[in-house]
């Protein structure tokens, strides 16, 4: 279904179960409201998280996607979130090339316990993407047959 | 030089199945993989700034052989990169160096020459090349049609090799200041994605790109063609050949050398190195790290720190 | 008849064809020359072979074969219904800009889609509908080869009007009905004066002059069997292959192609998409055993296929046109010419005394 | 597939926000679902007697459930459908009421987001495999890495249950720092009292080997068979013919080694017994200061030793044993306070540690329970304690408490005026901990009726008032004022930090430690004494600082950790574990660089160099999926297909 029109855009949640999944668990027990539109997938680690999942959210359409591990030196797998640090950091500096800002992902850290601030990171990540707005998806067919469809050429316009 | 480095090959080749080198091709603008076998073979070496093939790309698949490979200073940080993943082994990889003034980018000299592909001669000197064609001659400076990874290089001597030959030369600039990446990051999101797009939408999936990097050591193994796990579908719209070149940038991530084969590969002439570029200076700037330089190093994808002093975390 | 039309009304020209055809021609897209849509006011680039030859749009690197969707029982969800649905689209095409070799591999294509036991309905459909204006070379790039495989720099197989380029604007001829047609359809078309056929006639015959002599290659059926277990050989020649694709994708004449299907949710597609011999997967069985595993025998195999292998199918005719796009586009100039040759002149051991 | 979906109710907890009957509706239209119902609690024993009568009557061979976290009753619902007779891992949840149905009211936005989590599991068991946890043998011996009373008690427990031991002790004999006190609190009993019985009993177990003067070198392997190589250190002495009779001790013409048992206060030998009931009671030779093997000349006690075990000969030896848990218990050191330029930093006599006070105080120390000051072995009368040196500070990184200082200083304090009974100590004090059972009593019984002078404030500096005494000069923050003490020896309350070369011995056992070198427990509050590492576990101060009971009960509870594990018949692994795809890996071994278990290995597959994953090692992580370019080893469960199947249900619909 797609996502509610004008009310919500497309959020891609990706959380480690051992913390962040527990964290908005917790957030959820407390009822802490929050904004509908993040979707969570739920992984093993942070470390798990291929920055490419990240990528492939963001040509399909995704207007955010949001990473959540464990604190540092708290890793399940002890190393897992170090690895996804340095990843994910590469990785989101790395998007603006591509014409994607980069306020449009990040990853963070949220213990099982922290409820509070699951809240408060969905709160202010939902409202960072609805500040910037939908992401155009990248075209999944070549821009000439895309031209045919829509009737305008984006290599006219440039 | 090119004799003493001729030399050089000649002495070593009894102990090698063969030496890489570059010999020339199909006309006299281009040069080619050259293997020498024999000692007759060695003749038929140059050197020169049309030697722009990083030979290092068929290292690994001669595992088992010992072999010799001439190298550029950029093709032998892609040595180091191989000898760091141990994808081949030192003792099995004879290296001969020699210091590079540059080599050309071919799109260039199409831009200045548009009747390149008619060339008749091509002399090479000191200050450039004289090229001729079945029209006229056109004299071009070396710094014009020069390949921009030679702009900014900084390692023109082989960082790795075993026999050394000529005197070695200076680097090009002491940092890379990415300048392409500012004026091109310089544009609105909308205009890079506009960009990309078009350029993508060139592409014809052929992977020469890929094929040509001499650290796309998955290869025949990579994920733009494979079902499980199915990255990129078959289709040719922009989508998967854009994600296709985001995979390979971020597989490149601290492994990249940026000696731009990817790029110069391209048959439809899309400038992909700009991505490895840009993580280039990213990991240049988080990790202080520089791919290709140390065989011991760990990779900085590979590493961490429990305490990463260059990460600024967002405070939420 | 040969018709005469002046460079300055070419863009009107193709802007005639554009209101009963769609017309493609070689426009500049980055560094690159491709064929795309025309519309007017779009610079074409037709002073060099375009980077990449027409052959996709006879020939798509990708295209839709089928749609199909599951259908669920409202009642009993577990039942499904597939709905199949093929979209026969091809609408009347002309490409212009073409050059002879490109033309030419249209033939080859027809060899493969249209005269074998299985018809390909969605080439043919596209085939019949399409038309061609070639335009004569009349000066050859170092890559050109065109003559050692039976094309010339003016051949006319594959087009349905050549035009030669000469000082002010293009000598026009009609090669089949379809281009008469195309010709006599317009004002912009005068009659050709005997000096400006002339003209033509001179340049395309300096054309022919300037192509290497070619070899004969009659007897590369025999060198090529004969070389078959030659690894050695095939090693060599193959040395600094990387095995991409670009001389396979560039080629006017490869028409190999996988398939696959993509789905999401209840829908999905049937895709058919260019393949290419040099790559590992192209001949990767489900067992794990690859008949073609290294690069040696997948050179053997492109260059059999084009000198022997389809020849011997076709009629002799060589499934290479000589527009030498392998060789300039190919990251380590690997020439297809210099392979050849040297497989034509490896002396083959003496047959081994079968007879004693 | 045939996928059955039960959206529940939960009661109203789900249904109050969320409009389960359309969920479910939109549900059957999803690819591969069977069947799709709304349920009033999934997790009853009539909602999941539901599930099992659905899979049979539409033969399902699949179930998403949508209810409330996995976390909850993922293992609930996966029994339900192995009662079913369906493999438990063909099972998915979609999480509508921690994620949807209790974070906002809006149902219509409830309603469509649980439809989309619902669309996301149905695509991902789409793709999931039947998984089939593995069974392997367990071998039932435990490996105590230390030798002080945590893992003495570790150790003796295990024994006691019929495990065999192997314990490694890096010292020449086992005991400890507790085996170093005098008396302990809150009880002032005599700490070798206490201690020496168990300690006989270590060497006397059946069950029991010990190898003392030892190290762990290496540890590979994976719970239920780890192999150790363990290192025993040249001693220079044949242990199995040394008697302990200390004649060497007594005639060894070196004289200036340093006594570590004492705390270097004592005069000590190149050949040495620590204390006469050190376990095991043999000699050992410094040979640093041994002048036989530093200018072979000497070999006195060559000569003299009645049973020929002098062996100057002697190599480090190693030695594999194979265990099938490990209990880490090696416990902690000093702080190096000698960075504390104020007081001293090392250089003035008098000013010693509590450890070196603790031998003065002991009966078997140095001063033989006499308590000399070492300068001019003068009997103090004005003895001043600093608390926290090198705990709760910042400035020198260690800001966490040590935790049982203040409790060995007011025992100190104590024990002071019953060996001298006309003097008096001054306590230097941040804040005084004492929350364990008689503690706070304790600390009040010194300063009532032992009199000691607490004085809260930080000592600013320590100096020699030139006359043979020390002076200390601190604040006294209560009355707010500067105070001067003349001293004739000042006590360091040094903190603890964790034992020497700790981070090594982590990375060798592969668990973590935190930034102090302290090893991690798996949860600070529910798994304190096991690790992530299954089948390694804690024991005493090693993980944080800790108090003697603290450390027999951590070492007890490692010990029926390792008792509760050997109980199974054989172990089951968890089989949501990385596998590699053989073809498509090329051995460029960046997985097995990146695993942080050791849980990948490099193997030769004809002439090929291919990661293979060790099943019961690997713990599930994925790290190495993230890390393969090519894919070629995926996390089972949790593949790149699963993964992206639930990207494009988020992103495409």
């Amino acid at each position: 279904m797609p996502v509610l029109n004008g009310r919500e855009l497309r959020i891609v949640g990706f959380l480690c179960n051992w913390c962040s999944y527990g964290g908005a668990d917790t957030a959820g027990v407390a009822r802490f409201d929050q904004p509908t539109d993040l979707r969570v997938i739920r992984v093993p680690c942070s470390g798990r998280i291929d920055p490419l999942f990240i990528a492939k959210a963001f040509m399909n359409g995704a207007d955010g996607v949001l990473v959540s591990g464990c604190h540092p030196r708290d890793c399940h797998y002890a190393e897992g979130n170090y690895y996804a640090r340095r990843r994910l950091e590469v990785f989101k500096q790395f998007i603006s090339v591509l014409g994607i800002e980069p306020e449009r992902f990040e990853y963070t850290w949220v213990s099982a316990s922290e409820g509070q601030r699951w809240q408060e990171v969905v709160t202010k990540f939902t409202n960072q993407v609805h500040t910037l707005g939908p992401l155009a998806p990248i075209p999944e067919v070549a821009l000439s047959q895309l031209a045919q469809t829509t009737g305008t050429d984006i290599r006219e316009e440039a | 030089m090119l004799d003493k480095l001729k030399e050089s090959i000649k002495a070593a080749l009894p102990e090698l199945d063969f030496v890489m080198g570059w010999g020339m091709g199909y006309d006299p603008l281009h040069a080619t993989p050259l293997y020498m076998y024999e000692p007759e073979d060695v003749d038929n070496l140059v050197w020169g700034p049309l030697n722009v093939h990083n030979l290092a790309v068929h290292l690994p698949s001669l595992k088992g052989k010992k072999v010799g490979i001439v190298v550029k200073g950029c093709d032998s940080r892609s040595v180091v990169e191989l000898l760091q993943e141990g994808l081949i082994n030192r003792e099995d990889v004879v290296i001969f160096g020699a210091p590079c003034n540059g080599i050309v980018d071919m799109s260039k000299i199409r831009k200045a020459v548009p009747d390149a592909h008619f060339v008749h001669s091509v002399e090479t000197d000191d200050n450039g090349l004289t090229i001729t064609t079945d029209k006229d001659t056109h004299k071009l400076s070396l710094a014009e049609v020069m390949a921009d990874k030679c702009t900014r290089c900084r390692f023109p001597n082989a960082v790795v090799a075993d026999h050394f030959v000529g005197e070695k030369r200076e680097p090009t600039v002491e940092n890379d200041a990415y300048e392409d990446l500012e004026s091109f990051e310089s544009q609105g999101f909308e205009e890079r994605r506009d960009f990309w797009m078009t350029e993508m939408d060139r592409c014809i999936r052929c992977y020469a790109c890929r094929n040509a990097c001499p650290l796309c050591v998955c290869r025949d193994h990579c994920v733009a063609q494979s079902r499980n796990p199915h990255w990129v579908s078959q289709r040719d719209g922009v989508r998967d050949k854009f994600m296709f070149q985001i995979i390979h940038a971020m597989h490149m991530a601290g492994r990249c050398t940026e000696c731009g084969e990817c790029e110069r590969a391209c048959p439809m002439d899309i400038p992909v190195l700009l991505l490895k570029r840009k993580l280039g200076t990213v990991i240049h700037d988080l990790f202080d790290y520089d791919s290709g330089l140390d065989a011991e190093a760990r990779p900085p994808l590979l590493a961490f720190k429990l305490e990463e002093e260059s990460i600024k975390e967002k405070d939420w | 008849m040969a018709k005469y039309l002046k460079n300055d009304d070419l863009g009107q020209w193709l802007s005639e064809l554009g209101a009963d055809y769609k017309v493609y021609a070689p426009v500049q897209e980055g560094d690159s020359i491709a064929f795309r849509p025309f519309s007017k006011g779009k610079a074409l680039r037709i002073d060099r072979h375009a980077t990449v030859g027409p052959k996709e749009i006879l020939f798509p690197a990708c295209e839709e074969l089928l749609r199909f969707s599951y259908q669920k029982d409202e009642e009993n969800p577990g039942r499904e219904n597939i709905q199949v649905q093929v979209e026969e689209n091809a609408t009347p095409t002309l490409i212009f800009g073409s050059r002879p070799c490109d033309a030419r591999g249209f033939d080859v294509f027809d060899g493969a889609f249209t005269q074998c036991s299985v018809k390909d309905s969605y080439y043919i459909a596209r085939r019949e509908q399409a038309a061609v204006v070639s335009i004569a070379c009349t000066r050859t790039e170092n890559t050109c080869f065109c003559n050692w495989v039976g094309g010339a720099p003016d051949g006319t197989n594959g087009s349905d009007v050549l035009l030669t380029p000469i000082q002010e604007g293009f000598v026009a001829e009609s090669i089949t009905e379809k281009g008469e047609a195309l010709l006599a359809g317009s004002n912009l078309l005068a009659e050709a004066t005997p000096e400006q056929e002339k003209e033509a006639k001179a340049l395309r015959a300096a054309a022919h002059e300037s192509l290497p002599e070619a070899p004969d290659f009659e007897c590369m059926p025999e060198q090529l069997y004969g070389l078959f277990d030659n690894m050695d050989f095939w090693e060599k020649q193959s040395a600094k292959c990387i095995s991409c694709g670009a001389c396979t994708y560039l080629c006017p004449t490869c028409h190999c192609f996988n398939i696959t299907d993509e789905r999401q949710g209840n829908e999905g597609e049937r895709l058919r998409t260019w393949d290419n011999c040099m790559s590992r997967q192209f001949t990767q069985e489900a067992s794990g055993h690859n008949p073609r595993s290294e690069k040696a025998y997948r050179l053997k195999n492109r260059v059999g296929h084009k000198f022997c292998y389809f020849p011997e199918l076709h009629k002799g005719h060589i499934a290479c046109v000589g527009c030498g796009r392998c060789i300039k586009s190919c990251p380590v100039s690997l020439d297809i010419r210099q392979v050849v040759t040297s497989a034509k002149e490896c002396r083959l051991p003496a047959e081994d005394n079968d007879n004693e | 597939m045939r996928i059955g979906v039960f959206i529940c109710h939960c009661g109203s907890n789900i249904e109050g926000t969320v409009d389960t009957a359309e969920v479910s509706r939109i549900a059957r239209d999803y690819p591969e679902v069977a069947f799709a119902t709304d349920t009033m609690y999934a997790c009853s024993e009539p909602g999941q007697d539901g599930i099992i009568e659905a899979i049979g009557e539409h033969k399902l061979d699949g179930v998403v459930v949508a209810s409330c976290t996995p976390r909850m009753h993922e293992a609930t619902f996966r029994n339900t459908l192995e009662r079913a007779g369906l493999n438990p891992y063909m099972f998915e949840m979609a999480n509508i009421r921690e994620h949807v149905s209790w974070i906002g009211k809006d149902r219509e936005a409830n309603t469509n987001k649980a439809a989309d989590l619902v669309r996301m599991a149905v695509e991902k068991l789409r793709r999931n495999q039947p998984l089939i946890a593995k069974e392997f043998d367990i071998n039932r011996r435990v490996l105590v890495i230390g030798g002080g009373v945590a893992g003495i008690q570790a150790a003796l427990d295990c024994a006691d249950a019929g495990l065999e031991v192997v314990m490694v002790e890096r010292e020449s004999t086992i005991g400890g720092k507790m085996a170093k006190l005098d008396k302990t609190f809150p009880t002032v009993d005599c700490s070798s009292c206490i201690l020496g019985p168990r300690m006989v009993e270590i060497a006397q177990h059946p069950n029991i080997t010990l190898y003392a003067c030892s190290e762990v070198d290496g540890v590979s392997g994976y719970v239920g068979n780890f192999s150790v190589k363990i290192k025993k250190k040249a001693r220079y002495v044949d242990w199995d013919k040394c008697t302990g009779c200390g004649e060497c001790v007594e005639k060894c013409p070196s004289r200036k080694a340093p006594n570590t048992f004492d705390e270097k206060i004592g005069p000590g030998r190149a050949i040495n017994i620590p204390f006469p009931q050190a376990i095991p009671k043999k000699a050992t030779i410094n040979a640093e200061y041994c002048i036989k093997l530093t200018k072979g000349k000497c070999g006195t006690c060559e000569k003299i030793c009645p049973s020929n075990a002098i062996d100057f000969q002697q190599q480090d030896e190693i030695i594999t044993e194979e265990v099938g848990a490990v209990v880490a218990a090696t416990g902690y050191d000093l702080f190096d306070w000698t960075v504390y330029e104020e007081y001293g930093g090392g250089r003035y006599p008098d000013v010693i540690t509590s450890l070196q006070y603790e031998r003065l105080l002991s009966a078997s120390g140095p001063t033989g329970g006499h308590v000399k000051r070492p300068s001019d072995g003068k009997e103090p009368k004005n003895v001043v304690f600093i608390q926290c040196v090198g705990s709760r500070d910042k400035s020198v990184g260690r800001p966490y408490c040590s935790g049982f200082c203040c409790m060995y200083t007011a025992k100190q304090a104590i024990l002071t005026k019953d060996h001298i009974p006309d003097s008096t100590s001054y306590v230097f004090y941040m804040d005084i901990r004492a929350p364990g059972k008689l503690y706070d009593e304790f600390t009040r019984r010194a300063m009532e009726e032992y009199g000691a002078q607490y004085i809260r404030g930080r000592v600013a500096m320590v100096y020699p008032d030139g006359k043979g005494n020390m002076i200390v000069r601190g604040a006294d923050t209560l009355m707010g004022r500067q105070v001067e003490v003349q001293a004739d020896l000042v006590v360091l309350a040094v903190g603890v930090e964790s034992a020497k070369n700790s981070p090594q011995l982590a990375e060798k056992l592969r668990i973590s430690y935190d930034s102090y070198g302290f090893f991690m427990e798996g949860h600070p509050k529910l798994k304190p004494c096991e690790t992530n590492t299954a089948g390694v576990y804690l024991a005493g101060a090693c993980q944080g600082p800790k108090d003697i009971p603290a450390s027999v009960a951590q070492g007890s509870a490692a010990a029926s950790k390792v008792i509760g594990l050997f109980s199974k018949e054989k172990l089951k692994s968890d089989p949501q574990t990385a596998n590699v795809d053989i073809k498509r890996c090329i051995g460029c071994g960046k997985c097995v660089l990146t695993c942080p278990f050791g849980a990948i290995k490099e193997v030769d597959f004809r002439g090929q160099p291919k990661a293979e994953v060790i099943e019961t090692v690997c713990q599930g992580c994925g790290i190495c999926s993230s890390t393969c370019p090519q894919g070629a080893i995926q996390l089972r469960h949790f593949t790149d297909n699963q993964i992206l199947a639930e990207v494009e249900a988020i992103c495409r619909f």
